[in-house]
């Protein structure tokens, strides 16, 4: 069925709402106003206050109280305005959410599903298009995911309130409005494998989130050119879907990470190491990256659109590693 | 969840004292030019000359105007991201803020922040936040380097009444009490945050009743009375610059547009923002104006024309403004190029 | 900044009603286990036993064991890094509390968390937690959870004075309010933070003042004073049972040692410290039991006795604990293996 | 002259103070307390409560306030007591602090110097072991630094409050009562350069903060075993000095990066992706990272020590990337 990412969530929130009385949804806004990106819209009317309830402006305070609703035997869904905001929540994610069963000795359980907005792209300047979810992936505790399809945003929720451990869901502001299929069924990818949206021989080109749509852009427009990349979609940015990447890598030679976080520290240099130490050997160039530029993300379009990855800067990166003068030269 | 109170309308005091034609005209004109500025910001969003987010703050300019009136050139000033009205009254030029909302390097803050993030360092205007409750701790600290310069001065900082929940209001509050620093904390209090009441959000709806956790002295004023408005910051901003530490003021008030331009506004009824209308500040001014023979008609008609004509400039010289150049993307994120790396 | 009035002695109310001697060796009893657990503690930690932190709440005994007198083991507690006397009045075992501290695989956290995260889910004694204010909104979580399940039951939620500093405070009681929540706000207020001062960290001294901003209704006691906090608590809790929301109460006691065994205490005098340690609440509670004939010095002496034999039985278990090894390292991290990656 | 690291910070303070008026201490417990790891001891009594400034238990408003006090025209040192806690600062760090200067247009400065406790080794549990460093390096607008000997703790303070932008100084808390030489004068490295602490032709070891000691201790083992290690101190984490790092591997031709940030997307993913990037072609083995191990940090000892990177592991990771068998293989 095609529907909207948006309603792919609706679509689950609600089938979540329904299945479970221990699933509720929390978060600013998402009640009577619908969801910042009116990912709820209607729940409240459906469900009720108690299992649709608006918060105040305390995003440490309701990510925290998620995190005891868990322990104490429900299912939360808080959704985080966007990942801007979670900022105000990080010690509730870093220092309670991401320990407590280790710490604990393994006697907690913190099965909390949290969502939440992230991304670039609507000209919403400095404080609101932050791409995080790198940082997110780092905290050893937690599970993170970012579904980048209308199927995986319809069915990742429901794998991810079947996790016993918190987990993370991205959701890329640019996407909800995207038109997508939604399978009946989730499909045979379990919830922490990456997939491959388009088979290539050339190039491996990595993404996630909302950089998939502009690396499958990229990959139509090298196929013209004869160069045939083979796009791979992270979907879980932890636990890493090591042996997917690291097999496409091995068939391809080469590869290019795009990852709309800043470049410096982001997940791109974590996918870029891990592929060398995996398959150092048979690379035939450095993996490239392409990033967001080290800036605050500005308010104009032209400036914006020149910050954020886009495909041509990924077909010049594509190009770059394919490269036959530099790459034989070095193996000469 | 517990229904509560509805929001109570607040209470226009018996008398809010004189006022003389010059300033009158002054307050009316800000008025206008932040009403028919908005309306046009707009307009021009429709037309996609403005982009993101845009927050108009239509039916709350009593407040901007009344607040700053009662501030100094040397006063600082921290906002929101509603802060349209704000930088107006504060003298920030049209055309610049315009600009800024375009995204064009006329603009106030080159185009880089747009709606959200107007500045002004020559008149102390510090922006433009689009953090809810972000701007609390910068004005603490703004008083705090003023404090230990010293400078006789005081900072004013916007929020609004969802800002309240937020962990920072709670410890910038507490901390300019406890410095006795000179903020003057504003809270725009408009019944909503985004589509969340203020009885949604707040267990105690009375905002000026949380002064006292800190000691810090607070009171409530209707904020659709501008003259009210004007003399409850005037005596606060006063009994702040006396040394006297911090002091919060909730202007009770009320947007009359949608939160932003993304909102379907769901979450009231036509009847109730129809309610608040009835209320509006730039109609009660002029009333009062009008019927006390400080200004007549023409007068404000001519005003209103003023503020039009304003507003028609500012649009042209945003539209004659250059996007700034694609080369610069890197300029100033640090002050100065890296020895190395 | 400005010297603020010195932080009051609390006052002992004039009657905190009769004990039977039952309650009274039971309270009695489990103060001194917690005095002499923690004396124990700190001979360890010089001993280089225990490592790390450790914060020992001696002068404190009385709010651990008065609160959670007050409780049915169906309810929660959440408690903070100067948790020894909270779970050990809770019921946790002494050996499994000390081996934890030594950081033994048959400790309550099976050693992994050390004297700041003590855990006993079947106790639902929640840790823990060393981040200040840290366990705030985890409480009201717990509270939704009862709420929404439903399940009859309170949670008691534990912080110290500098807690009500943070943001957490703020957030976690307009919520809990909000949404009339049973939670036990219980602040161990004991005039310092580290070696920050009740009244160089809060402008309003008085926290039990503090609950206005959220219409949570709230006390304050003398935490001294085992029978009156017992008795406080004892009200506050059944009014939050009864569905009436949350409550704070505000326990004035003291800690007799230093913030942590890194501390040189170069913050306060010792005149300060001798002063409190007049109202020492085993001493106090000792004296009222004795001069009222309900226990008999004998009885008393056989108790702090038997409290010596406990602790010295913790220690015994706890050396006789094996340690965690190295290759279960990450066992836990998560509840299951990956499928991959 | 030789003196303890915290001897080194109190001095750069105590000059600090001295020299400038408009430079403050504000953090809890830096007055009265002396400092949670006594850096700021006698301050107060020097230069009374307005320039020593205990603060409440509210990380997000003193950060904020010493981001507006630095808009108003002084230059404020904030102590946050550890990177644990400033987790609730991040906001005004990552969304002011960074944001200001260029959302403004050029037209605020935010010189403002924090710092702050870093990492593990003391036993303090999974609370307040974090190596979070990496993450402030993520965020454009702000620079980090790590100083890893007591002359750097003496002399990147006042070189840190001569920046016009915000600097983060990462003192890592095991280094405190470590004694060294500290010189008269600053030297001749700038704020933001590598140092090469040991010569070496056979590998690059890259550490930073309290990792550098242990790199020089494997370094020291390692030399028993005939293997030369050059040890490179980062010193500064944003910027990242690319350039002695890349002539160093050039010249090694094999680097190990050891950070005790946990592995995953931590800076030594950065670091070992910029090599591979910058000296691809004249890597003879991928480069390997040491790293904390994925795991909110044990507090006993056996488990803390095996959680962390250890001289062992680095001399272990340093034979592996020098195993010719594999290398020579590649290379044929
Ligand atoms: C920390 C944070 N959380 C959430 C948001 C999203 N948001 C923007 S405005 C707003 C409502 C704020 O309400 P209020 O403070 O009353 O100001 P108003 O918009 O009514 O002027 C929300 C939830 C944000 N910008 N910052
Ligand atoms: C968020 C945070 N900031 C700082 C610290 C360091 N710290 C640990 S305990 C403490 C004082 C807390 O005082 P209070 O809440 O009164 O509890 P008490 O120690 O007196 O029981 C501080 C500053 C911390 N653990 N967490
Ligand atoms: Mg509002
Ligand atoms: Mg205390």
């Amino acid at each position: 069925m095609r529907m909207t990412y948006r309603e792919a969530l609706r679509t689950a929130l609600t089938e979540a709402l329904s299945a479970d009385p221990r699933v509720f949804l929390m978060g600013e806004d998402v009640g009577r106003y619908g969801g910042a990106y009116a990912a709820s819209k209607g729940l409240l009317e459906q469900f009720g206050p108690d299992r649709v309830r608006d918060t105040p402006l305390s995003e440490s305070a309701f990510v925290g109280a998620g995190i005891g609703a868990a322990l104490g035997g429900m299912r939360p869904i808080v959704e985080v305005m966007t990942v801007n905001f979670s900022l105000l929540a990080l010690d509730q994610v870093v220092n309670s959410a991401a320990t407590l069963r280790h710490m604990s000795g393994g006697q907690l359980s913190v099965p909390l599903v949290v969502r939440m907005a992230t991304g670039g792209g609507r000209q919403v300047a400095a404080q609101h298009s932050h791409s995080l979810e790198g940082w997110y992936a780092h905290v050893p505790g937690i599970r993170v995911v970012a579904p980048a399809t209308a199927h995986d945003a319809r069915w990742m929720l429901p794998a991810a309130l079947r996790e016993p451990d918190p987990v993370f869901i991205f959701e890329h502001a640019m996407l909800y409005p995207e038109e997508g299929e939604v399978g009946e069924e989730p499909g045979p990818l379990p919830l922490f494998a990456a997939a491959i949206r388009r088979p290539g021989r050339d190039v491996t080109v990595i993404a996630h989130g909302g950089s998939v749509g502009k690396a499958l852009a990229a990959a139509e427009q090298l196929a013209t050119e004869g160069i045939e990349a083979e796009v791979l979609d992270l979907r879980s940015l932890r636990p890493l879907d090591d042996a997917t990447i690291l097999e496409s890598v091995r068939r391809c030679h080469r590869a290019v990470v795009v990852d709309e976080g800043w470049r410096s520290g982001s997940l791109s240099a974590e996918i870029a190491s891990r592929i060398s130490e995996g398959a150092f050997f048979e690379l035939d160039a450095p993996v490239a990256r392409v990033c967001s530029a080290e800036v605050p993300i500005p308010y104009p379009k032209h400036l914006e659109d020149t910050a954020l990855p886009q495909p041509d800067g990924i077909c010049a990166a594509v190009r770059g590693v394919l490269q036959p003068a530099q790459a034989a030269g070095a193996k000469a | 969840m517990a229904t509560r109170e509805a929001p109570p309308l607040p209470k226009t005091p018996a008398a809010s004292g004189a006022i003389d034609a010059a300033t009158a005209r002054s307050w009316l004109g800000q008025m206008l030019l932040i009403r028919r500025f908005e309306e046009k910001a707009a307009e021009l969003y429709s037309a996609g000359k403005i982009r993101g987010f845009l927050h108009l703050s239509i039916g709350e300019e009593a407040v901007s105007v009344a607040a700053i009136a009662a501030l100094t050139e040397a006063d600082n000033i921290v906002s929101t991201y509603r802060e349209h009205g704000h930088a107006l009254a504060r003298g920030l030029p049209p055309g610049a803020v315009m600009a800024e909302l375009y995204g064009k390097a006329n603009g106030a803050s080159r185009g880089r922040g747009g709606s959200m993030h107007i500045f002004d360092v020559g008149r102390r205007f510090y922006g433009g936040n689009a953090i809810v409750a972000g701007g609390l701790p910068l004005a603490v600290g703004l008083a705090l380097a003023d404090r230990l310069r010293p400078r006789p001065a005081i900072t004013a900082c916007f929020f609004g009444d969802g800002a309240v929940a937020e962990g920072e209001f709670h410890e910038s509050l507490n901390l300019a009490s406890l410095w006795k620093l000179p903020v003057l904390f504003l809270c725009e209090n408009n019944y909503y945050a985004m589509g969340t009441a203020l009885d949604r959000h707040q267990a105690e709806t009375d905002i000026s009743l949380k002064g006292g956790a800190y000691r810090v002295p607070s009171v409530a004023v209707d904020g659709m009375d501008v003259m009210a408005t004007a003399s409850a910051v005037r005596a606060a901003a006063e009994q702040v610059r006396s040394g006297a530490g911090p002091f919060l003021l909730e202007c009770r008030t009320y947007r009359f547009r949608a939160h932003s331009m993304y909102d379907p506004e769901l979450y009231r009824s036509k009847e109730e923002v129809e309610q608040w209308k009835r209320r509006d500040p730039i109609a009660l001014f002029r009333a009062r104006l009008e019927g006390g023979g400080i200004l007549a008609a023409a007068a404000i008609e001519a005003l209103d024309r003023e503020a039009r004509a304003v507003t028609d400039q500012a649009v042209a010289f945003a539209e004659a403004g250059e996007w700034e150049p694609v080369a610069d993307l890197l300029k100033d994120v640090y002050a100065r190029e890296l020895p190395c790396g």
